[in-house]
């Protein structure tokens, strides 16, 4: 038995042509390899932005794809880093007069792929930066060297650095900025219920009813430690606190993400959102801006992950800027705009 | 010391064929069990295209072989190990084109060196790098092919003391410790062949 | 027990404050009574429109206010209609010079109350136009009084009266062309696993493997009929062609709503429009216009609808006009508005 | 005809607190069983306004008493029934104000009228029209509050025999069958109430 609405054989492929379809004047589908492109790019760009990654994460990284975001992006299969030569020919595809950044999540099989295809495009004079994005709180073990797995935070390096790209600055500029924007975001997630596995049409694994998995990544691994789920003011509370212990020291003022894991209703998202920045304030901490939504999901796993990120000069700016996406929500101000 | 790409290719896929079972139950144990199927079609591949009619006619010399093999490995096959073998063959495809004598040597050395770059892996992380690092010292020293075979060999028996820090064994901890890595089996393989090409009654006695 | 993330005692009122906070720069929550109001409104606009419902439908139709579609909304509990008093003071705010047209989902609940709210309108000199929403087609039963439900095609009427409303047109016209749009719309859903009931924590029905309730609705009642889950393209072929026969005739262009019902992934839904799109060019239809994405969920229910609008001349336009809301996606084309 | 709105809503919340239990179970069986707790939170609101000191004084008359009522069942009293009552309560506020005699019949009528064009229900649709209308019919006649409120106690017993077309209970289907809807005693009681205030010793035997 598989899951319940997913075609036999390869689930990628059809849901790409038909996002493909869905968004035809945003993006583009190319094959062999598979990878897509953004239809429109600010005029200064001189950097293209390019993401990758195992699907079932979706909207992220196709959603982004549009100006103000990502150019193009190379999606692998089902919790499975795309191929080399899928980054390389959406770099191809992307690269502006001084190059490529790659935005990639650290997991071993994406920094491998994405660093060989960065390997062929600089034997091929293509330069390339890469940003490796690491919040993932609950993998900050100093003994294992695979580091701190990346989530929820690829979202806002990906909008502010598209942002930051179309003010035309330079491959090492864009380069260090999204890597310090990695570096200033901290996640944590947690699950009530696993996803839906795709082979077995069954939950990746098992939870008892009353018990959540604290900690959890977004490829159906089990978290590192099972509570008993605490009333979700006491949840909120916990999960803030560790974040901002987590946190590096940096300006007081926050960008906050409640993203959902797959099934989490909105009713709980923004009730989340609610709550989350009422503690942040009772600590002292402003948030400055924020985004709910099911943007970094696993799948369809019931939980939620919080995503902070101190923010620098600017970033508010980069943050608001408008971004025709097939996903990205807007943001910027009526007032400021009066489009 | 000289040695051409394709009888190398055609021996190792040979001894990688018959070690398949092996390659595939050591990543069953430490990784998702599709080493042995990763190398296995990629070399299947590379042969393909070096039996096309007229292939060897397209490129000959010393490198021809590395090159198809480096793009096969690259472009096609899949896994964290593919294309990591894929850096390692272009780099020799590159090096034996250059001089095909010392080319060795060269062209290890700089694939050892895009495997690090890409992988991140140390001596001792329990990858590919612990049989082809001591096999890139050896040719390094000018001890010879048999020489570098047996250090890779060493090497890579080695790593059944070794926890994963690199790559899908590190996720299952000590549970994989016993036995050695399949990524640096496959690699000890590869300069068996080579050693057994230039003589043909060498062994390392890997599988 | 209760569901996972909700908070004891009232879900609804939270995640209001969470969803005016994340999005202060597009809508205003009003209390006593509860209803939230757009902040920005296309000048031209003579007519206020005024949606409302249950909660638990998110992000309908809160998502929806903002310039180019919801003026006002008037939000219920879960899966219960708004007081009529919401309905009154969201149409006060949200009045026009011409009145304010209703958008009201087919429930008696939702009919009353937003009746009563029209009654006292009235009484206030107030002009109502009242748009019903009646897409269901698992409830077009001529026995019953109370007709087919209303669904996913309320996304639709919202955006096409939105965008013709800006356009500065009047109450009558407003009103005859949501019920247009509604009596030209069909829908049909499945779910493959019940919501998780607010109250208890546990699936509102059950379900075996394999099982498919056809037909549900989007309150947790179960369907008429449940099936064996067929392969996903015989479900798909079986819904399109029960929906072709249930849709008055018309012209051939369609808008195609492939709507979440709570626990869909991405990969899922645009790999059921993938099919849905091809199994209307087969039948000799031209899918014109799409919509992919979890628009009128009921809960974290699991499972898919599919809404069919036969578009007539000027629809296309209205529906790709831009609208700025926290939830409509940008779907207006590049070349077309070069922004 | 007269009777002020007071002493008739003070009585009927009366019969409403014994009839509690009663209207909770018919609309268990056939809704969601919050009908009695509807019906009967919203009267006490109305007669806790009604006796706030000085109340009385405010806006005395016959109509006093339902302009409450309309208010208090329109703005905060839950269920479909809720504001329907107070549909039927504003229009007998509004005719008792302008004609304190013959504003029985004529709002009773137009109670019936708005609730009809809001809630689209026919008699025999199950529903509360079924006891509203017979009621409306014979204050039309001016046969007299006793006629009518057992017209109404005869139209709500008689929906037990009716399969509902509207509201909740339409989902049931024949589930509900049997039993009398609530909404329809709810009417009745207030008829019943209305007659006993001019004659203390009738009763409709509703109960
Ligand atoms: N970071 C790394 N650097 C070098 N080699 C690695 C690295 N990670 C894994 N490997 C090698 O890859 C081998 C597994 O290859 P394969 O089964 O193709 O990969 P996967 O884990 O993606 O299925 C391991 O035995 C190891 O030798
Ligand atoms: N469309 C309608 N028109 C008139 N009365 C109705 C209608 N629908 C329901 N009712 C009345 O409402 C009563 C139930 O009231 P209540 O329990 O407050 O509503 P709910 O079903 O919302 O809980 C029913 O017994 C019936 O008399
Ligand atoms: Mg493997
Ligand atoms: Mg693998
Ligand atoms: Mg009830
Ligand atoms: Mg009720």
């Amino acid at each position: 038995m598989s899951a319940p609405f997913l075609p036999a054989g390869d689930p990628v492929a059809p849901a790409l042509r038909g996002f493909a379809r869905a968004h035809a004047h945003l993006v583009e589908l190319r094959e062999d390899p598979v990878h897509l492109r953004a239809r429109e790019r600010d005029p200064r760009r001189v950097v293209g932005l390019v993401a990758g990654g195992g699907s079932g994460h979706e909207p992220m990284h196709a959603g982004f794809l549009g100006r103000g975001m990502l150019d193009a992006v190379a999606p692998g299969q089902v919790f499975a880093s795309p191929h080399n030569r899928q980054v390389l020919h959406a770099s191809l595809a992307a690269a502006g007069p001084e190059g490529v950044v790659h935005v990639v999540k650290n997991y071993t099989g994406d920094r491998i792929n994405f660093g060989i295809a960065a390997e062929r495009l600089r034997h091929e004079g293509v330069r390339v930066g890469r940003v490796l994005v690491d919040d993932d709180l609950a993998t900050d073990d100093t003994d294992s060297a695979t580091g701190r797995r990346g989530t929820g935070a690829t979202v806002v390096v990906e909008k502010l650095l598209g942002a930051a790209a179309d003010e035309g600055r330079g491959l090492d500029e864009l380069t260090a900025l999204g890597n310090a924007v990695a570096a200033a975001s901290r996640s944590l997630a947690v699950a009530s219920r696993a996803q839906t596995s795709f082979h077995t049409g069954e939950p990746a694994f098992d939870l008892a009813a009353g018990e959540l998995e604290y900690g959890v990544g977004i490829h159906g691994e089990r978290a590192a430690t099972t509570i008993d789920r605490p009333p979700l003011p006491d949840l909120v509370v916990r999960m803030i606190d560790e974040l901002l212990t987590g946190l590096p020291p940096g300006p007081g003022e926050l960008l906050v993400l409640v993203n959902g894991m797959g099934a989490t209703t909105q009713l709980e998202l923004y009730g989340i959102f609610d709550q989350a920045a009422a503690v942040l304030e009772e600590r002292g901490l402003r948030v400055a801006e924020s985004l709910v939504g099911t943007y970094v999901p696993a799948l369809d796993m019931a939980g939620f992950s919080l995503t902070l990120t101190r923010l620098r000069d600017g970033w508010r700016t980069w943050w608001r800027a408008p971004a025709r996406t097939p996903a990205f929500p807007v943001l910027d101000d009526v007032n400021e705009e009066g489009r | 010391m000289t040695a051409t790409a394709a009888p190398v290719l055609r021996r190792y896929a040979e001894s990688v064929a018959a070690a398949h079972d092996e390659l595939t139950r050591l990543d069953q144990a430490s990784g998702d069990g599709d080493f042995g199927d990763n190398l296995r079609s990629g070399l299947t591949r590379v042969l393909a295209e070096l039996d096309r009619p007229g292939a060897e006619l397209d490129r000959p010399g010393a490198a021809h072989g590395f090159d198809v093999a480096g793009r096969v490995f690259l472009d096609e096959v899949g896994g964290t190990s593919g294309p990591l073998f894929g850096l390692l063959f272009t780099e020799l495809a590159r090096a034996l084109d250059e001089n095909p004598d010392g080319g060795w040597a060269r062209g290890t050395a700089a694939g050892l060196a895009a495997i690090q770059r890409v992988g991140e892996a140390e001596v001792g992380d329990r990858t590919l790098v612990d049989a082809l690092a001591p096999a890139a010292a050896e040719l390094e020293r000018g001890t010879g092919f048999a020489a570098a075979a047996r250090a890779a060999a060493e090497g890579a028996r080695a790593t059944a003391d070794l926890r994963a820090r690199r790559g899908r064994a590190s996720y299952v901890g000590e549970r994989a410790r016993g036995l050695p890595d399949p990524g640096a089996m496959g690699v000890a393989l590869l300069f068996e062949a080579l050693a057994a090409t230039k003589d043909p009654g060498f062994s390392a006695g890997l599988c």
